[in-house]
């Protein structure tokens, strides 16, 4: 393989080294040939150590799923990879489009030259004249200090600022999945998946398992060939 | 009050405040209706616009404010004493365009994003007014949630978030090789050094 | 440039400032001679004068400023008391509590609770009366340190501190572990880092 000889603080991150990688190579990001791309990043990535690069924990930790993704595609039964490697495309997906909208963003700074200015004085004194409780203060310092004791679940609605149309559209896909499993329905985990029309309906599907997941909404049990997946406080509602 | 005199006025109350300012407020204080105060908004910036002085009328996010015009940014800068502007980074204009996308999101959504600690873009886009805090996500840690400012529209040349260029289109075919890379590797390296 | 760019140029510099501004320092802007500068000036005020807008040009000791026409000062005042009586925003609430449970705080330290840069709350909470500053502290870079005021007891219908709503037990225990004016806390590190 050819020298490599950039330098790390070039990228921005994992992401964005995958995605030159991806290019470079002409990959296909819709289909990555993981074997490949592990290839090519572990090799960047021991070059960079080779020349004492401090290198960040992200790269490190991009290198170990990589390097997971590769070795369950060469078990003989490798479902599990394809859900990985499509986790993977999503993420790389979305940060393609991330970088691609910021590039546009980075032509159109004209308005940088346009200034204002600040209100005129001498008509009004600023003073705050409304008046308030004390108990919006507590509120206010406890929301600051973060450590509120919460006793109701999150509402729905906190979600969709989370996952609200992501690049991917994984937000509607939040919804559906919410709503297949109201009423403490518990369903199989590739159930979720029926009626998915193209390849990014199922990845946006799988994020939006994740995400549930993540933010302790849904719960996942059982074997990994295909678990069932439920609301938690459905859950919770039942056992008491 | 002629219509003369109700547009000297908008632009008194649009130069003494400053910020941007709702056209629904100004109508409030000339007692007249909105749709007027907007028709009348749209002759002092053609007005302007014909006279070519130095200052201009722009809208943000459904409100008005004037400011000075481009032409004139180096002479209003070092009579202020203001640094030429540093460019943002790259991982600025990445951090921008997720928060602009997405109109509200937290810290660690863009961190998912982007697959990096994002503290320090984050915050020095707070300071530079582009992003601010919209509020809190009832979650554990109350995580702050940020939006674009009216700062972001006015630097970026928007009326609103609707006027963001608009997101690549969903691959058509599957399978087809992937065509966002269409400067080929040559150059690649080249083009990532002039962006540091 | 032409004169008519330098009197555009001359108005947004004007508008930009705020502030009265030193023909001399215009003059060296603009690389042109001082006289030259106040004959523009004259120009530009003739021109207000007979447009009839909202702006006019005064001189206040020698220097210039643009400003509203006093025919509508009292549109402006509405206009500005209409924005006077905005509710605080949830971050200038949040600000203000930690400064009051705390008494008195460094901007550092507010932000340090909060996780986000705090200039833009503070400093709109010092223009509205609710907070001020009380001093600086005896540490590297001398920070300001803040405290309420009694506009602020009288807006929350309080009487001292004291009176504030009780923090719940968790609250107070967290509380104190995390407070940098007991001084047996001398964990400054990151109170620098934040500066930074």
């Amino acid at each position: 393989m050819e020298q490599i000889n950039y330098k790390i603080d070039v990228f921005e991150g994992p992401m964005d080294l995958l995605l030159h990688l991806i290019s470079k190579h002409k990959l296909n990001i819709n289909d990555i040939p993981i074997v490949e791309l592990v290839n090519q990043y572990v090799d960047y990535v021991r070059q960079l150590q080779e020349q004492d690069f401090d290198i960040a924990g992200e790269f490190l930790e991009m290198a170990a799923r990589l390097i997971y993704i590769k070795t369950v595609s060469l078990l003989p039964k490798h479902e599990e990879a394809e859900i990985l490697k499509k986790e993977l495309t999503g993420e790389l997906i979305e940060y393609r489009d991330c970088k691609l909208m910021a590039e546009k963003l980075s032509h159109q700074t004209d308005g940088f030259n346009r200034f204002v200015r600040p209100a005129q004085e001498g008509f009004v004194n600023y003073d705050y004249e409304l008046f308030h409780e004390g108990d919006e203060l507590l509120n206010a310092y406890i929301s600051a200090a973060g450590r509120g004791k919460r006793r109701l679940p999150p509402p729905l609605d906190s979600f969709k600022v989370i996952v609200a149309k992501k690049f991917v559209a994984v937000a509607s896909k939040v919804s559906t999945v919410m709503h297949r499993l109201l009423g403490g329905k518990k369903v199989k985990f590739l159930s979720l998946f029926e009626g998915a029309k193209t390849k990014s309906d199922m990845v946006a599907t799988f994020l939006a398992v994740l995400e549930l997941a993540k933010t302790k909404k849904i719960s996942i049990e059982g074997t990994m060939e295909n678990p069932s997946v439920q609301m938690i406080d459905e859950v919770k509602d039942i056992e008491q | 009050m002629n219509s003369n005199n109700v547009m000297a006025s908008l632009e008194a109350m649009l130069f003494a405040a400053g910020d941007p300012v709702d056209p629904a407020k100004l109508a409030e204080v000339l007692d007249i209706d909105v749709e007027n105060v907007i028709k009348i908004l749209g002759h002092l910036e053609a007005m302007y616009d014909e006279r070519g002085g130095g200052l201009r009328l722009i809208r943000v996010d459904g409100k008005y404010q004037l400011c000075t015009r481009e032409e004139y940014s180096d002479d209003v800068r070092s009579l202020l004493e203001i640094k030429k502007n540093t460019p943002l980074s790259q991982a600025a204009f990445e951090v921008l365009a997720i928060v602009a996308y997405n109109k509200t999101v937290t810290r660690s959504f863009i961190e998912q994003i982007r697959g990096v600690d994002c503290s320090g873009p984050v915050s020095s886009l707070v300071q530079k007014g582009l992003i601010e805090e919209k509020g809190r996500l009832d979650l554990p840690g109350r995580p702050l949630v940020y939006g674009t400012t009216d700062r972001f529209l006015r630097c970026f040349s928007l009326n609103s978030l609707e006027d963001l260029p608009d997101l690549p289109e969903e691959e058509k075919k599957d399978d087809s090789q992937t065509s966002l890379f269409e400067d080929d590797n040559p150059d690649n390296d080249t083009e990532k050094k002039e962006d540091e």
